[in-house]
């Protein structure tokens, strides 16, 4: 067994898929003789021929429009965003076509959008999106955030399997990285859409996060051991929709103090609702204001500079914590 | 294109279903019993029902809100209809969605959406999945010439070429979108023409004789069946009423409007059937009787049928787990599947499907 | 000096600004020879003709790509959706066209995307859109969302005389109400966009709210003082980007209870990001959970039971003002 | 297309300049200098160059990712890109945006977003503000093949050939979308097909023909500004490098790519020049000399230019209350106009721009 990256693990999860099942299939814009635009279909198109590995003309709308109606025929399409960013042009395919159709049809849409999302790669201000607050808000639609390599595979698998609309968000930023090579188990495991996890244990604070920034929040946390001798505890959300309340409230109900970090701008970013859960159901619990640690309120930066001082990270989330810790 | 007495009455027959199902949905309107908008299709009827009777099981039909011929033709029922006009809890739509936006994938019907265009893409995705199982199956999506401005048009045609997928759309082309003429819309004479971006076939013909229609679009099914594509087909007709109900249209020249009376599809087709002598005084009594008694029964069921439940207003929103099989496929008859069955009622989708239309003996059984 | 329904309001906002600033012009579909969907503009075409109200194909994205060219230019154009939910069509060109614009390249983008919004019309799941949540978490262009007969015209005027992208979105349940007929000043007024207001005075509670929903929360503010003796303040946000926090803020620290009522689908809207603001900035203050009444999440219904059982009402609002009250 | 010594060699200086300024970007690319993804556009000078060497002031050009020629012909200095590229807080979008993403309504650019297609209408509006007051500007919309594939592409030019409005469209036909061939993409052999979807007079050229290029785009924009409305031009070149500089291509056949490189646009270009003894090699050591001088200063400055700000980084979102001037209007010099001056730092929009480009004596002034 080999330690593999986050982006293997995304492939290897549609490949299993793909040979379990017929009805899977990937589209997208260079996702066959390239291997799409980050290789994660590299040796599909060898494996599994053109009409299931299907390079498309560079038409977001026509792309998810097909995948809702190759999932109405009961196929279980993927359909690949070269990066998160454009599907910004095939939006109303999203939420009027795939997030209503069962709602109103009885007939459900398995499929599964998926792409790079994230910045932190000097991709600026067309290439870094975290579009999950748009899809959190939309009825009808399932949102994943992995931030682990093994996430990422279990994730997508019950992505895959699922009888809905889901928006998958691979961190474009975590692809490649070295940290998050892992073995993963050789037997076809899944992990459950909608149940968070605990990446640490703590006490005295809770700290809400998904994505990239579980990174940004352990890096803060083991500080916080460290010189503050503060136990944190770091919840990855894991899934957005559906959101996971009860492992959120059990952990804020025991540490009583509130962290949400979030890579995407903060005003009704996803912190707003977790926020506006626990002041709603938790008020009696809470000693301390609930925090948030996010971008600002403006687009996504392209200069190294911009982009550094625009993302959250474990000194921005140091200090909330800290000052958090000591209310 | 030769055809027998039966299949030319049955054309007749549903012409006429149409047009007269779309009178007394005016009138539950204007009684108050159907809220919001109401769009009727006075003088498509050549152009819905002639393209759709060229199809056969496995075909699929991808109809927008003029399109009330094409479901009936394939099979959804007027008691179905109904039920969704008076918005019931037991409606295809269970009361969440209006008008004929209805569908039921196992009788090869996509529900539209409102957004014009939209379902072209979807019609895509439908006939990808046909060629790729190797089905003989084609898919027949409409839209309105308004609707082929919209990007979603390009897209949709411009895969549909690149794939040579087996899927024909027809532009139902009446003159107008909402108010706005074809010369604020488009500068082409024939929206056929739109055909040569996609190096598609493309005719233009007249969508108010529907054997005119059948030839042209059944040619079309045909070449797509064969593997030979897409195409596109523009159908001239006239929207000789308002874009609803609600509007008085004022903005059509009287002149213009009454040009297109004179060509009335049903009246032009009643005439060529009396000249072959193929409906009698006595078939057209029948007919009428018929069509009649459907409605009726139609409305009585949907009035009779209980309102949706305000209990349930949360509900639906997520499709449950479980296998999905593939439409068409012996395992789509299969209960366990979750797509088999509409799971939010436990019961076959439109399930006011199951009084089927029968129509009068010598009309002949479809 | 006729009282004038909160259409006609909105309609001699946009001609009076047409007369005075031959920049301003109008673009949409069926927006000329027939005054618009709902007769907004009846009459425009004919004082100023074709160059000034443009009839356009059935192209969202176009008309709002078109507006940001000639906004470009030092035009300020009025870009009319037939019903706001079309917005999702031509979403690409404000979220990455003109929304990042001037913060990119220092060029402004004065423009209006107008139409109506909203439920209670039996409009079904296709014509009763409440956007204001995907544009609120948008950098880059303002949202305003008029309630009153006098802010609808006010607000318009400020909106179309601002530089910035402004989205307004219009509540059609509003339009020809007969109890909001109003008689408005002569004089060239306008409202400020980023200004709340406080509807209704009261110590017990601040309800806050906006759109529509204003009218349910006065209702149900009139029952609490009669029913159950209790002073609620009802505060009309008018405005959501830039949003007043000062006003919000005043009203709470005297109230020390906040009910947050929106039309809306809950998760995610904007009373999340209204609660969170609170919950981390007025946390001494509050005497009670952050309240929230809004849609369930779902998409919105056509049949009127469901619409009538969807849509918050004063009843609902009543119910949850009580169990607040009583904490 | 009848054209003086001076303009000739002006215009193989343009395209001279586009080449070695991309060469030059890319080994600041390869010296990790610059971040992020670097499009090039080598082989694509003469349609770049040549599409825009046509315009005049008032004309307004909408460049896309491989169109740096349009940008250096049109006014974009290489001051202002090579502090782009590095992403300097003095360039043209204080280091928010990368690439060419420039422009500047004042000097007729608009500055591209990453997503293709969407620019299009952009100039559409444009060009409807140009018919509006009748102005004699006319405006120059370039995309890729790819992009003729975006719902936005048949909504601007549909849009566009219903208003009747003064633009040209060029598409660059360099066979791929990144790594998509075009028979993945479209079905069509020629590109200015599509232009008969709109009734609008479309042509197809060789993109790698300067002078054919002009004459192509040069009708078509006069005819635009005598009001006869837009037109579409296909420029057929190729795409002789990678999508990106971090894209290895070998998804294209060596011996296409090696065809292509023979009809290097420049290349021939030249071979006319010397033949016509328009470029001697005197005057060709001069231009060579000038180029590199115009490429070093414009590198020195953006290397010698700050980093952008880092404390500004949530600045910028809203653009200031005030009046607005029509562009082109007297009142668009005058400062208290909002959009005279970038209001971000004050200055002059591209104050980069300010060491105008100064071409030697031989070659003649602009
Ligand atoms: C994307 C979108 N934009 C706008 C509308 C509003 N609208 C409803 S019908 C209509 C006109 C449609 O014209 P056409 O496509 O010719 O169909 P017709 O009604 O004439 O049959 C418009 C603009 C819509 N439904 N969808
Ligand atoms: C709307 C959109 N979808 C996808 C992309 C990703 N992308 C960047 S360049 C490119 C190919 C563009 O091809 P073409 O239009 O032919 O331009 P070329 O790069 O060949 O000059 C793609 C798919 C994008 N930039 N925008
Ligand atoms: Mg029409
Ligand atoms: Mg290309």
């Amino acid at each position: 067994m080999t330690a593999i990256t986050y982006l293997d693990a995304i492939s290897q999860a549609i490949r299993e898929e793909m040979r379990r099942d017929e009805a899977v299939f990937l589209l997208g814009e260079d996702v066959g003789t390239y291997g799409g635009a980050f290789k994660v279909s590299a040796g599909f198109l060898e494996e599994f021929g053109p009409e299931r590995v299907i390079d498309t003309p560079m038409s977001e709308a026509a792309i998810i429009g097909s995948a809702v109606g190759s999932a109405l025929m009961g196929m279980r399409p993927i359909a690949e965003m070269q990066y998160i960013d454009f599907i910004t042009c095939g939006f109303d395919q999203i939420i009027n076509m795939a997030s209503k159709m069962y709602w109103r049809s009885g007939m459900p849409v398995p499929m599964v959008i998926r792409g790079p999302s994230g910045g932190g790669t000097k991709g600026g201000p067309f290439h870094s999106a975290s579009p999950e607050a748009w899809f959190f808000h939309t009825p009808g639609i399932k949102v994943v955030v992995p931030s682990t390599t093994y996430d990422a595979k279990g994730l997508l698998k019950s992505a895959i399997r699922d009888n809905n609309p889901v928006l998958f968000l691979e961190h474009k930023l975590l692809y490649r990285q070295p940290e998050l090579r892992a073995e993963l188990p050789d037997d076809d495991y899944t992990v459950p859409l909608g149940k968070a996890i605990v990446r640490r244990e703590g006490e005295d604070m809770t700290v809400l996060t998904y994505g990239a920034m579980v990174y940004q929040c352990m890096q803060a946390a083991t500080v916080l051991e460290e010189e503050d001798d503060l136990e944190v505890e770091v919840v990855d959300l894991r899934s957005l929709t559906p959101l996971d309340r009860e492992t959120i409230m059990e952990s804020v109900k025991h540490t009583n103090k509130v962290l949400i970090v979030h890579e995407d701008a903060l005003t009704g970013g996803i912190g707003a609702e977790l926020a506006a859960i626990l002041a709603e159901e938790l008020f009696e619990y809470l000693d301390g204001p609930i925090t948030r640690v996010a971008a600002p309120d403006a687009p996504f930066p392209y200069a190294p500079p911009l982009e550094a001082a625009f993302l959250p990270n474990a000194e921005k989330i140091l200090t909330a914590a800290r000052k958090l810790a000591a209310y | 294109m030769e055809m027998e007495r039966a299949d030319l009455l049955q054309i007749y027959y549903f012409m006429r279903l149409t047009r007269e199902m779309e009178e007394r949905t005016r009138k539950l309107f204007l009684q108050g019993k159907i809220v919001g908008g109401v769009y009727t299709a006075q003088g498509h009827e050549a152009t819905t029902v002639g393209a759709a009777m060229v199809l056969r099981d496995g075909d699929c039909i991808v109809p927008q809100h003029r399109d009330l011929g094409m479901h009936l033709v394939r099979g959804t029922s007027p008691r179905a209809v109904m039920c969704q006009w008076l918005a019931r809890g037991n409606s295809p739509a269970l009361g969440r969605d209006g008008q004929v936006h209805i569908g039921d994938m196992h009788h090869g019907i996509v529900p539209m959406i409102s957004l014009l265009g939209e379902s072209l893409s979807v019609g895509c995705g439908i006939a990808l999945t046909l060629k790729r199982f190797k089905r003989s199956g084609v898919v027949l999506a409409s839209c309105g010439d308004g609707a082929t401005n919209t990007g979603q048009f390009h897209e949709a045609l411009n895969f549909a070429s690149v794939q040579k997928l087996p899927i024909v759309f027809v532009i139902e082309n009446n003159g107008y979108a909402y108010s706005t003429p074809s010369h604020k819309q488009f500068a082409v004479k024939d929206l056929a023409d739109r055909a040569k971006a996609y190096a598609m076939p493309g005719e233009s013909v007249d969508g108010n004789n529907v054997l005119e229609v059948m030839t042209a679009v059944g040619n079309a099914v045909e070449n797509a069946r064969n593997g030979q594509g897409p195409a596109l087909i523009e159908c001239k007709t006239f929207r000789v009423r308002g874009h609803s109900e609600a509007d008085k249209a004022d903005y059509v020249p009287p002149e213009l409007r009454a040009e297109w009376l004179k060509k009335d599809p049903i009246k032009r087709f009643e005439e060529y059937l009396q000249k072959k002598k193929i409906l009698t005084a006595a078939r057209k009594d029948e007919i009428e009787a018929s069509i009649k008694a459907i409605i009726n029964d139609a409305v009585d069921f949907a009035e009779s049928s209980p309102q949706a439940d305000p209990s349930t207003v949360a509900d639906f929103v997520f499709a449950p787990d479980g296998p999905i099989a593939l439409i068409g496929s012996t395992q789509a008859q299969d209960e366990r599947y979750v797509n088999s069955l509409d799971r939010r009622t436990g019961q076959p989708f439109n399930s006011v499907n199951q009084v089927p239309l029968t129509l009068p003996e010598e009309v002949g059984k479809r």
